[in-house]
């Protein structure tokens, strides 16, 4: 059984945030009106955040796509009341929507910040619901909602890989739509399990860390931190 | 305490008789509200005859041309109905009227009878091709149909769906449907 | 207890009344949840994969389109596209939100008046009442009272666009600039180009550079074409490529990509030409320079003595005297340390470039900073190498005319302003809401004064807000598209793809408005364009290209190393060999290109004067002297080489008035690059990667030092008053930026449709600076002041 | 046992008829009263009604404060519940005589407020619909379904404890034959007043006393558990549950005096709610308001010094940054104020404990919102987004919850005896004679010695 995650080499990210419309168009997340945006309500399942490090001259931003982690030990899957949040043996977790009951106890366990609440009946006005993706699901109003993994895309390969008779997803079949629009080629996403995939390879980088692992919530979603710069001769 | 119950005056204990009995009647009404308006017969367009096509040697995907390659099964388009009505081929009326709106370019509108909820990832590929399970398992058997389904043979909840998931073996891991 | 009959019934009724109760409402709440539900989504229908190129701005990317049911689903770049490879900017990916946009306009539309209503009209109609108008301005040989201002600046509709113009008779055609002129004109004045009359552009090798220099342009900010620059950047950093690139930015405002270089260097405003001579002074005293190249391939370097026997300084001895490093450190702000460190490793290794100055179209920058960072390219020899700059013959779509007459493209926005004085008559805004954002509220009013203003946009926009005559344009996915090597691409590229989904509503291609509206004027220019769509153009122009012996169709990047290899050892196995095959072949691949269009070999003839790089530009004097000198009755002399020589000059008055102590830097975020894109609710929810997703307003960035002397807290509204007027924006708190400069992003609130917000623009308090040699602005930074509101 | 036959305590008599009156007298202020309070009950049904059409959005609530003072009600509702059950059952147990006029205003306060502390959470919730999904898939891991077993436990088991001593009282009124006949013999339960029945009622509430103290612990604790089992800065904290049952009880104490001092005040109950009632609740405020001290010191002394730095950040905001206000104003309502006016002995009369207990009632309400909005609104991985403020829709439904709860009060006061009448009747006859022999067991007897 494969354990699906992802590798954010930091030293590559533009912070052009790609990924987040990229996920916000796979995933039929709908845009806020600009009341809502500027109340902070903006849903978006990957965003990029700046961490100013320093003061002028030495200043220096970093900028840390964040996704869900998928931890495999998630602390939002515990307190969900009605078990609507789950980790599945492919270690991702996900949100059923058709069970939650609203009362965003998961968001505030959440120590990333990264599950999002439909505040409102999703707005897509005329005739913007055309490009819905039919591979996912609009969510009603009231349900908390989150990064999949663009698990539909696993559901899909895997209903590929079944029909030509095959065990596994092959690499490099289900990727999620972050990963596949990202230009410099930041982000990597594959089977953690697999000692020979690229994202385990660079998972054992020396530049390799997990975001706030000491709450021992054991994330999936690995970055590579800045990398040196060359020397100064050549 | 029971004592002091007993010695309720008769009256009292007609009254309350009829009371209970009220309710009950209001209670099934209830029942019988919430349960009757919820199975609308579904109206298509065309009283497609479904037994007669594939006696005449049509295969599911002739028309369905989807299911074996994709999540959903696709619905005929007015093309494929074309290809073989654009003149009538038989005296029926139903015939005519798909003849006409042929001839006026009138889209074919098909309605969907079998729908599972907007939060399940259905594949049709998945369950008819690599699950080999036969159309008639949740569609009944549509080589009997003269006219079209008014309501799904199949009933879409999820303990339906978890049985046979179960019987055959398959995932019952939440994210393997819920999308 | 006792349990006699009546109670039995009693206590079973109780419990069957409740148990169907508590199955009852457990249905009913089902049901309910069932009626809440969105409403499930359209049939899906069948999916396919289809590809485009992204219209979006002038990159051009190559587009991998997922359709369902014949509905745009998802937009991803293609993966054997060359430009950007699988990669694509934010940007590309909102085309669904355009396509499906709830102010989409469907059919054309005119009004009297900018305040009337729209009335909807017929194709025919509508082109024929602007027919009349153009036949009845030829008639009275008033043809420059007609202006079109485009926003495509590349592919065969900007092409047709420009000849369109040229054959009615005007040459008043503007399109959008790309940001590079003036690098590129300094280069064309330093290292020459053949006067061949062909068009020629400026080229980086950045794939193959190792060290750059990037004097203030942002690089991640949508720069050349957003998504290759991005691909580039991860290449720099790429582990498996061995050596890192490293990345100096120099610049006052810590903009994303000082922020993700390898190191900002804060040089203060308008001084990026004598920091770059500052490097020049280090590799010149240290010896650092590239001996060969300078020696060899250069002239000015050392002193000289031109025919009438005159001595003009060499740039050796300019440097070493005037741009000492203390004076250079005063100038810049920057510690001669750093200077010297960056100089050094500059110098230390093959492939280092400088590129610059800054881009944008209200700050294209300065040519005596552009002639000063391309002459550190010269010091270091990386003109024309690999990882260097070149210029090369501009590759395109052929227009399959017989007179290939273009109307010179005026890039300039001064240029433009000066004609709009001339009172037009037509004025077309084809995709044009850059134009219209670089305008202030003096300028619009011009604009209103002309009786007819035609918008192409496909959606409600700055220019369908002026505009009284609407033929909207379809989307690239609605259409044939074309893409060509974009600015600063290193290769030639064309590339072609069919349209995706049918236009929506009675939207139609720009490109077959024009050959609509060319037959509908006159024969004559029916006769120069006898296509009926834009199909068979495309074809006729393949045919030419199908011609041409170099190249070959898309491929995957394993092909693309085996070309190279292939011509490196002087091969060239063309994918076509008749003109249906090459058509076939662009359409079904997506393009044709020439990965080996950048000589790897240096290419040391130069076209100037002296057949040399030169320092001291002789076209550069020429021009000067035809124009009679910056500084009438100056002759020459060495104050006369000061002016041709790369050389550093305040843009700002040292004394600013009292309180005007800050600096306002514009510049373009990536979400607003090329000025579109304000109605793309995505678009507004990330404009600045910086504070989180607050978009829909404009913003100006503060240090953070500076707010907090300010008292300002983030996202409180000041004002910001410059010399001319005073606008209102909100504070976004930039950690570590540089004290004394404000960012300000052009573009903000969409200005029409459904979510517009009423917002003064930015160009209301910019005062433009102009370049003596160019004559159109250089600097749009602004001393303002700044206050609560 | 000679001796005790001539104890020198024969039973008292007198009359309580003016407990009656409330139930039986209509007065205007009474209709004055429940008008202001229908009032502000139909705003709270417009408001949660606009937020069930619209959806949560309407509320101030924003990414990352997803809870603000629904879940602030909620703790601070159930907190107050302590004030009933808890106190009435400890003064139970110890047979402290001074209680019987005042169990049963506590007890009304449990229940009731207990509605509105569930009632709390289902607005709250995203898909009230769905609420029932918490029983049909109930995830037993989540610190939220403890609070749903607790709190119906403790609902259950206030009910019954009210209504158990309830019952002689419903008797009561059953056989005046006034109006509401038939409610009260239906809840009268067939109650005759045999010796059989009063020993059945005794054990009955002497069990439901013993047992309603663990559960009333348990369902402060498990709340507070709601916060403490996350790893949220100040949230993720050992003493939690004892933090929160001592600041349950101190501010259910606290609502309690006020209601007595509403109560005697408008039914003219100074003979039965006196002047000592207030004392001994004062003191116990009094002790509380130090307990309550000890552990927010304690708590945030601990967080200060391990200085860890994401909860230093937050401690920050608390003590000077935007929450500073309502921290140190909560310290003075709930520590410098009652202290200073329980502190004095001369103070701790009607006015004094009620002042004192009104700036504590506001002053837990602000500690609930300090507990739960500041570790929301800083969380680690992201910018600060401002401060949050509740809506127009969640001030009237809170307001509408306080309202209704005492309009609720109001109601049972005009159809039960507020003050539990056989009680005080028991203590007025035997409870003299049961003090002196029990005092009597606890004194070394003398005469043996000698």
């Amino acid at each position: 059984m494969a354990r699906w995650g992802m590798v954010i080499d930091l030293d590559k990210c533009t912070a052009c945030q790609s990924c987040v419309v990229a996920c916000q168009v796979e995933n039929n997340v709908p845009s806020m009106t600009p009341e809502e945006s500027l109340k902070g309500r903006n849903i978006s399942w990957i965003k990029v955040v700046p961490f100013p490090e320093g003061s002028f001259p030495e200043a220096k931003i970093r900028f840390l796509p964040l996704p869900c982690m998928h931890c495999d030990d998630p602390p939002c899957v515990t307190v969900c009341p009605v078990d609507a949040t789950n980790i599945n043996e492919e270690g991702i977790v996900r949100q059923i929507f058709a069970r939650c009951i609203g009362c965003r106890y998961c968001t505030t366990a959440c120590p990333y910040t990264v599950r999002y609440f439909n505040w409102y009946e999703p707005i897509w006005p005329q005739p913007m619901e055309q490009a819905h993706n039919p591979d996912v699901s609009v969510r009603p109003k009231g349900v908390v909602e989150k990064c999949t993994f663009c698990h539909h895309r696993l559901q899909k390969a895997r209903a590929n890989a079944i029909a030509e008779d095959r065990a596994v997803v092959a690499p490099g079949e289900y990727t999620p739509a972050c990963v596949e629009s990202c230009g410099p080629k930041a982000m990597y996403f594959g089977d953690l399990d697999d000692p020979n995939s690229e994202v385990s390879d660079l998972s054992r980088s020396p530049r390799a860390f997990r975001l706030l692992e000491e709450l021992g919530t054991r994330p999936k979603v690995i970055y590579l931190a800045e990398g040196e710069r060359s020397g100064t001769t050549g | 305490m029971a004592d002091t119950v007993q010695q309720e005056s008769q009256e009292e204990n007609a009254g309350h008789r009829n009371r209970l009995l009220a309710g009950k009647a209001f209670v099934a009404a209830f029942l019988l509200a919430l349960i009757w308006p919820f199975t609308p017969s579904i109206e298509q367009p065309i009283q497609y005859n479904h037994q007669k096509h594939i006696a005449a040697g049509l295969e599911c995907s002739n028309c369905h041309t989807l299911y074996e390659n994709s999540a959903w099964a696709g619905l005929p388009t007015a093309d494929a109905c074309a290809a073989c009505h654009a003149e009538p081929v038989t005296d029926s009326s139903e015939e005519a009227k798909l003849v006409q709106m042929l001839s006026e370019g009138k889209p074919l509108e098909w309605k969907q009878v079998n729908r599972v909820p907007n939060h399940v990832y259905f594949s049709h590929k998945t369950h008819a091709v690599a699950g080999e399970i036969e159309c008639a398992t949740c569609h009944g058997k549509m080589d009997e149909r003269t006219a079209p389904p008014p309501a799904p043979f199949f009933e879409w909840s999820m303990d339906n769906c978890i049985n046979c998931h179960e019987d055959r073996n398959a995932s019952v891991d939440c994210n393997a449907c819920h999308r | 207890m006792r349990l006699g009959r009546r109670e039995f019934i009693t206590l079973a009724g109780g419990v069957a009344g409740g148990a169907a109760l508590g199955r009852v409402s457990l249905r009913g709440i089902s049901r309910l949840n069932e009626a809440l539900e969105p409403p499930s989504a359209l049939y899906p229908g069948e999916e396919q994969w289809l590809r485009s190129i992204c219209s979006l701005c002038s990159g051009g990317c190559g587009l991998k389109v997922r359709t369902v049911g014949g509905r745009v689903i998802k937009v991803d770049g293609n993966p054997i596209y060359p430009v950007n490879r699988d990669g694509i900017c934010p940007r590309g990916q909102t085309l669904t939100q355009l396509i499906y946009h709830p102010d989409r306009i469907l059919a054309p539309a005119h009004r009297s008046a900018i305040d009337q209503p729209w009335e909807t009209s017929s194709w025919d109609q509508t082109l024929e009442s602007l027919a009349s108008t153009l036949r009845r301005l030829r008639g009275a040989d008033q043809q420059n009272r007609v202006l079109m201002v485009s926003g495509r600046s590349r592919g065969l509709t900007s092409k047709l666009c420009s000849h369109f113009l040229s054959s009615y008779g005007s040459n008043h055609f503007f399109e959008l600039p790309s940001g590079m002129e003036t690098s590129q004109r300094a280069l064309e004045f330093m290292a020459g180009i053949p006067n061949d009359g062909k068009a020629y552009r400026m080229a980086y090798d950045l794939e193959n550079s190792r060290y750059i220099l990037n004097f203030g342009c942002d690089l991640l900010e949508g720069w050349g074409t957003p998504a290759h620059t991005m691909r580039l950047f991860g290449q720099w950093r790429d582990i498996k490529r061995g050596r890192r690139t490293t990345l100096i930015h120099f610049g006052p405002r810590l903009s994303v990509t000082a922020a993700r270089s390898d190191e900002w260097v804060p040089v203060e405003v308008g001084t990026l030409g004598a920091m770059a001579l500052g490097i020049a002074f280090v590799l010149i005293s240290e010896d650092l320079y590239n001996r060969s190249f300078v020696e060899s391939f250069s002239f000015g370097f050392e002193d000289w003595t031109d025919r009438s026997g005159q001595a003009h300084m060499g740039f050796r001895r300019w440097v070493r005297e005037e741009y000492r490093l203390s004076r250079v450190s005063e100038i810049t702000g920057i510690s001669s340390e750093t200077i010297v460190r960056i100089a050094r490793e500059f110098a230390a290794q093959p492939g280092s470039i400088a590129i610059g100055p800054q881009q944008s179209p209200v700050q294209p920058g300065r040519l005596s900073d552009a002639m000063a960072i391309q002459a550190l390219n010269a010091l270091v020899g990386s003109i024309g190498t690999r990882g260097g700059v070149s210029l090369i013959p501009e590759f395109g779509w052929p227009l399959p005319v017989a007179d290939g007459n273009e109307t010179m493209r005026t890039a300039s926005l001064d240029g433009l302003v000066a004609v709009l004085d001339q009172s037009p008559e037509v004025l077309i805004l084809d995709q044009a809401a850059w134009f219209i954002d670089s305008l202030d509220d003096a300028h619009l009013d011009m604009l209103n004064r002309i009786p007819l203003i035609v918008s192409t946009s496909p959606v409600e926009d700055a220019t369908s807000k002026l505009a009284t005559l609407l033929l909207p344009d379809c989307t690239s996915l609605e259409s044939w598209t074309d893409g060509q090597s974009p600015s600063a691409y290193p290769y030639d590229l064309i590339a072609l793809t069919p349209p995706v989904i049918p236009p929506r509503g009675d939207s139609r291609p720009w490109g077959e408005t024009l050959l609509a509206l060319a037959r509908m004027t006159d024969p004559a220019l029916e006769s120069v364009y006898p296509w009926k769509d834009m199909e068979s153009l495309y074809r006729a122009s393949a045919n030419e290209l199908s011609r041409r012996e170099n190249g070959y169709l898309f491929g995957t990047q394993v092909d693309e190393q085996w070309q190279r290899m292939l011509e490196r050892s002087g091969w060239w196995n063309p994918d076509w060999t008749s003109e249906d095959e090459f058509w076939d072949g662009l359409v079904n691949k997506g393009g044709w290109w020439d990965p080996a269009t950048w000589v790897s070999e240096p290419q040391h003839s130069f076209q100037t004067v002296s057949g040399k790089f030169e320092f001291f530009s002789q076209r550069l004097e020429a021009l000067l002297r035809e124009k009679g000198g910056i500084q009438p009755g100056l002759q020459p002399s060495v104050e006369w080489d000061r002016q041709i020589l790369p050389h550093h000059a305040d843009i700002l008055p040292d004394n600013a008035p009292e309180g005007f102590e800050w600096t306002l830097d514009p510049y373009e975020p990536l979400v607003f690059f090329g000025g579109a894109s304000r109605q793309i609710p995505f678009l507004q929810q990330i404009t600045s990667p910086y504070s989180g997703p607050r978009g829909w307003r404009s913003w100006i960035e503060m240090s953070a030092e500076d707010a907090h002397r300010m008292g300002i807290e983030e996202d409180e509204t000041v004002w910001v008053e410059s010399a001319r007027s005073r606008i209102q924006r909100r504070v976004r708190i930039l950690e570590g930026g540089k004290p004394g400069i404000v960012g300000a992003p052009l573009g903000g609130a969409p200005t029409t449709g459904r979510w517009a917000r009423v917002e003064s623009t930015l160009a209301e308090i910019l005062v433009p600076i102009s370049d003596p040699y160019l004559g159109v602005r250089s600097h749009a930074t602004t001393r303002v002041k700044i206050y609560k509101a | 046992m000679a001796q005790l036959a001539e104890t020198p305590y024969p039973p008292l008599s007198g009359n309580d008829e003016v407990l009656f009156h409330p139930i039986e007298r209509t007065t205007r202020g009474f209709y004055i009263t429940v008008a202001i309070l229908l009032f502000f009950t139909v705003m709270m049904v417009v408001a949660y009604i606009t937020q069930l059409r619209e959806g949560l959005g309407v509320t101030g609530l924003t990414i990352p404060v997803y809870w603000g003072i629904y879940i602030t009600n909620f703790v601070f509702f159930i907190g107050i519940s302590h004030a009933g059950t808890l106190i009435s059952a400890i003064l139970r147990i110890c047979h402290a005589e001074w209680r019987r006029s005042i169990t049963r205003a506590a007890e009304v306060i449990t229940v009731m407020v207990l509605l509105f502390g569930a009632g709390s959470v289902i607005t709250d919730l995203g898909r009230p619909d769905r609420a029932l999904n918490v029983i049909l898939h109930a995830n037993f891991r989540s610190p939220l379904l403890w609070d749903v077993c607790s709190i119906t436990v403790y609902m259950t088991g206030s009910v019954i404890y009210l209504y158990l001593p309830l019952i002689p009282d419903i008797a009561m009124l059953r056989d005046r034959g006034k109006k509401w006949q038939w409610l009260y013999r239906l809840l009268a339960f067939g109650w005759s007043g045999t010796e059989r029945q009063h020993r059945l009622l005794e054990k009955g509430i002497a069990v439901m006393a013993i047992l309603v103290i663990p559960i009333a612990i348990s369902v402060h604790t498990v709340v507070s558990w709601v916060f403490a089992m996350t790893v949220q800065p100040m949230w993720h904290s050992t003493i939690f549950g004892p933090y929160f049952v001592v600041g349950a009880i101190f501010s259910g104490i606290a609502a309690l005096l006020i209601a007595l001092a509403i109560i005697r005040k408008v039914y003219h109950l100074e003979e039965y709610l006196k002047e000592i009632h207030f004392r001994n609740l004062g003191q116990l405020l009094l002790v509380m308001s130090l307990l309550w001290f000890y552990f927010t010191f304690a708590e945030h002394l601990t967080t200060f010094y391990g200085n860890e730095p994401e909860e230093m950040h937050i401690l920050m905001l608390k003590l000077y940054g935007p929450y500073s206000l309502l921290f140190w104003a909560m310290v003075i309502f709930c520590f410098i104020i009652p202290v200073g006016i329980l502190g004095i002995p001369k103070w701790r009369n009607v006015t004094g404990t009620i002042t004192a207990s009104a700036f504590i009632v506001v002053g837990m309400w602000l500690e609930r919102f300090i507990i739960v909005v500041p570790s929301l609104a800083n969380p680690r991985l992201m910018p600060s987004q401002g401060i949050y403020l509740p809506s127009w829709v969640e001030i009237f439904i809170s307001l509408g919850f306080f309202s209704t709860f005492i309009l609720f009060y109001v109601l049972f006061t005009k159809f039960f005896p507020i003050v539990s009448i056989w009680e005080v009747k028991e203590g007025r006859e035997k409870s003299l004679q049961e003090v002196h022999e029990r005092v009597r067991t606890y004194i070394p007897h003398p005469l043996k010695e000698g």
